[in-house]
């Protein structure tokens, strides 16, 4: 077994696209000027970034005139978060209805408001990870100020049933923001059609830079800025333009809207193909629905063994990988998603999360199943707690 | 979070990992809940420490320190073993990111415990002798 | 007069340096991990965001932990002003001192807090641009909270009296943030030495590229996040470290502090020429202190004609140039800084900023002297206003 | 802000700068104060507009307007000139930034407020013709 390279992290992030760098690259050493400068070198920028945002609005079904360029996911969230909340708050509006397995992004977003007064519903997830519409509609009040539910799921995977929820807000006349920082790109996004009135999304997930992001926000909805100065963004989010960063989110959109649909099936046979390959594996458990799932995600819990030893072997083989969300990865608790789940924190501990993309060969995939197995096996050897689950099997 | 190469190094190529069959000392802390259980095993001649195993179940650090600490007292005299401190243990990995500190001291409990176990065997109250060994707080 | 290329806006923005671009290339496509990850790939991209933390907190005068990421100067603004306002209201503390000239960056933010109940005092500068200690002392009240002011204007270019600001503070027990975005680089900070509990600063002012911000908090100082979310930035900044920006912000602010005062005597030397040269146009005026401003800052009003018309005429001979804050170009209104000076509306319509650093040649200066009176000559001669200007003075 | 190439070609290379001697109209409108002053000059010969020109104080876009606004109407009748809307400049000039589309009213208003001034020389009252012409709010 010759030593591979395979980076199957693509949900952490992602390697900026050669596509997206070259369309970078002339923005940081030649065209350099500030888009709001009046003379050439400056409107050459101002022009770049209305091209860009021409294009993160066509791959949303959105108007260029609602997207507003963020530094990324997390400001994007806590924007859309913390704006509705202010706005509705004048109207008597105080509560946020969410799921319990969003992105700290969120909740920890949420939990500061509840500091400050509002109150939040947590929806439940069932045992595949989704989200029933029906409680979304149940935990709705009058004074429900938001919906935020996350479009998919970073660790699991999950896809929500996001028109449904949409419909169901639009019914109660409440707003609905969703985190789609793992969808895009890999499910078919159409924010007019779909009803969505908030979106975030985040470019490094999808092969531009890291620290650009955008917030989608339905035209009439006004909500304050979370960044004031400037007249930038319409003056809605102040700060000198990141240009590359945004002329490479404008590509790396475009080209991860191309086909989707061809891609995702590409990516689902070989997801699977892994998937069964390690299930293999006694005591292990798929996290989340297979069947609505992004495409490139994998996630399983293996007993008897806990998460980080297990990535670390895995990269001394080559193979990038997570457990939980990166964000956590220094953090002691187990994920609140595989908590969610109903897994226990024994099991939680235990999981490993592949997310791979259609650069993956059918050679990598066997790799993987090869590689999985063994580092399951060594680590279980000299693991107290695997002699008690095959003790207490017996 | 940053593991020295010297952790890296203990955790792929952990030594004395395994056990010790008819161990004179055998101790366990942690539990699976907060994600570290350590096993320790020591073989015990004369007061010497002639062999020491682990099993872990846990992180990186968790791992890594069960090698270091196994290998920090083998060879060693019981006494010399009781003054083990999880300090030492991090600075012979080269450090430890601050959220892992607390496999260290995990190691030094989990060395002690055997040695507890080792003392319990002689007949002798270890409590005066290694102290008391809380278990990690959830 | 052959035509050069002059880029004379570096208040606005400046070029990414080829030192900064190429530590930052490695980022792009290879070392792309996610720093949060625990493979080699993610530990490889932690260290280097802790080795560029190493140099900012260096520069800075700083410890590392004090030091934080943020996506540009206004969010570190934003972030610093908010977060202390938050902070102090919890102790009944509602009231912040800031100055009529700060960057719209900190004004807007402090107008968005006086509308959610916070006292705000805007301290006078005089007639050479510059705040008086003695007006920032009555301005503290029992329940100030916060004096904000900023390091150097970025528009007229003066250097404020930091130290005996923050003295001020400290004897009164108030916190003091200065907004170093145009200082950094320019002049010798050291936030210990000086007393300052907080400072902005931006990337895309010293060769980094534009998107990237520090915010430093004098250790002890515990402000609530502007983002919530992961655990990037010791939790109190989320959302995935943009690594290349910060690797190249560590080189750039390196770069920048090297040799400052040897540069700034060359910069001082070649501005003054030009300032002199465009003095000798009749019906201007240098705006700002001559000596106690930025080595690289030139502001002059030359009466008669209208400064965007400058610009672009400026622009057609390759001089790239500003009047007022680049932000606010696309605005109607005359520069707050230049009205805060007491010119009028009228006089106030027609300045001219250039800011210069040391790349600048003795020939670009001449020409830089030998253009301006050609397009001013050019404006005022179909200009109705110039003609009163000069029948008023006959 | 997005200047089109019209706009910048009409602003660096302004048309019909300069003042008529002995102007048959000559109309004037906005202040400095608002940074915008805007002066035109007419020659009118049998109700048709032979020759016109501008002084202007303001930015690119009101020396563009202006340049554009006596292209548009030099060699046409009085009558055609009072059509003149500031919709017709802009689209002349392929479009202003929305902060701009000011100037293009201050250009209508200052050919207006010139063929007042020309109807009034010619002992006509203007303001049934050509209407009131306000001026701009500071
Ligand atoms: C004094 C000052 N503060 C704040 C800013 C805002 O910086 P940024 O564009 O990085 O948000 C600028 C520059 O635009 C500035 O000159
Ligand atoms: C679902 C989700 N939301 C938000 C984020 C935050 O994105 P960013 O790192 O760009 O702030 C992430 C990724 O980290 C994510 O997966």
């Amino acid at each position: 077994m010759k030593k591979r390279f395979i980076y199957a992290d693509n949900a952490a992030t992602t390697a900026v696209s050669e596509n997206v760098l070259n369309a970078m690259l002339p923005y940081f050493r030649y065209e350099y000027g500030n888009p709001s400068s009046i003379y050439k070198l400056g409107r050459d920028n101002e022009q770049a970034v209305i091209d860009a945002r021409n294009k993160v609005a066509k791959a949303l079904g959105a108007d260029p005139k609602e997207i507003f360029f963020t530094s990324c996911g997390s400001e994007s969230d806590n924007w859309a978060i913390k704006g509705v909340a202010e706005l509705m708050a004048a109207k008597g509006k105080k509560h946020i209805v969410t799921s319990v397995f969003e992105h700290h992004a969120v909740l920890h977003t949420t939990e500061y408001l509840q500091k400050k007064g509002y109150d939040v519903t947590y929806v439940p997830i069932n045992e595949k990870g989704l989200i029933d519409p029906e409680d979304v509609k149940k935990a709705i009040r009058d004074d429900t100020a938001l919906v935020t539910i996350m479009y998919a799921n970073n660790e699991i995977g999950t896809i929500q049933p996001i028109e449904e929820i949409a419909k169901i807000c639009k019914e109660k006349g409440v707003l609905f923001h969703t985190d789609a920082v793992q969808a895009v790109g890999h499910v078919n996004i159409d924010v007019h059609k779909q009803g969505i009135d908030l979106l975030s999304l985040s470019g490094h997930k999808i092969h531009a830079q890291k620290g650009i992001g955008v917030l989608y926000v339905r035209k009439g909805i006004n909500i304050p800025n979370l960044i004031h100065g400037g007249g930038q963004e319409k003056g809605k989010r102040a700060g000198t333009e990141n240009v590359p960063a945004i002329v490479g989110l404008g590509v790396a959109i475009e080209d991860a809207t191309k086909n989707i649909d061809e891609k995702g099936k590409k990516i689902t046979a070989i997801r699977n193909k892994i998937i069964d390959g390690i299930l293999k594996i006694p005591y292990t458990r798929l996290n989340g629905d297979r069947d609505k799932r992004l495409p490139g995600n994998i996630n399983i819990s293996i007993e008897g063994i806990e998460g980080e030893s297990i990535l670390l072997l895995l990269d001394s083989y080559g193979i990038c990988a997570s457990s939980g969300s990166a964000c956590t990865s220094g953090s002691l608790d187990p994920s609140h998603v595989l908590l969610a789940l109903g897994l226990t924190h024994e099991v939680a501990h235990g999981s490993l999360r592949l997310s791979i993309e259609d650069d993956l060969t059918e050679d990598d995939a066997d790799y993987i199943i090869e590689v999985v197995p063994k580092v399951v096996e060594r680590l279980r050897s000299f693991s107290p707690l695997w002699e008690g689950i095959i003790n207490n099997a017996v | 979070m940053l593991y020295s190469d010297k952790v890296i190094d203990h955790f792929t190529n952990p030594r004395n990992v395994g056990e010790i069959e008819n161990a004179d000392g055998v101790g366990e802390i942690g539990n699976a809940k907060c994600g570290d259980i350590m096993r320790m095993y020591l073989k015990i001649d004369d007061g010497i420490i002639t062999d020491a195993k682990f099993k872990t179940f846990g992180c990186g650090a968790a791992i890594a320190t069960s090698s270091m600490a196994t290998e920090l007292i083998k060879g060693n005299s019981v006494e010399d073993a009781l003054k083990l401190t999880n300090k030492a243990v991090v600075e012979a990995l080269d450090g430890l990111p601050p959220v892992k500190i607390h496999c260290s001291v995990l190691a030094e409990d989990a060395v002690k415990s055997a040695l507890s176990d080792y003392y319990t065997k002689q007949g002798i109250d270890p409590v005066p002798i290694v102290g008391e060994i809380k278990e990690p707080e959830e």
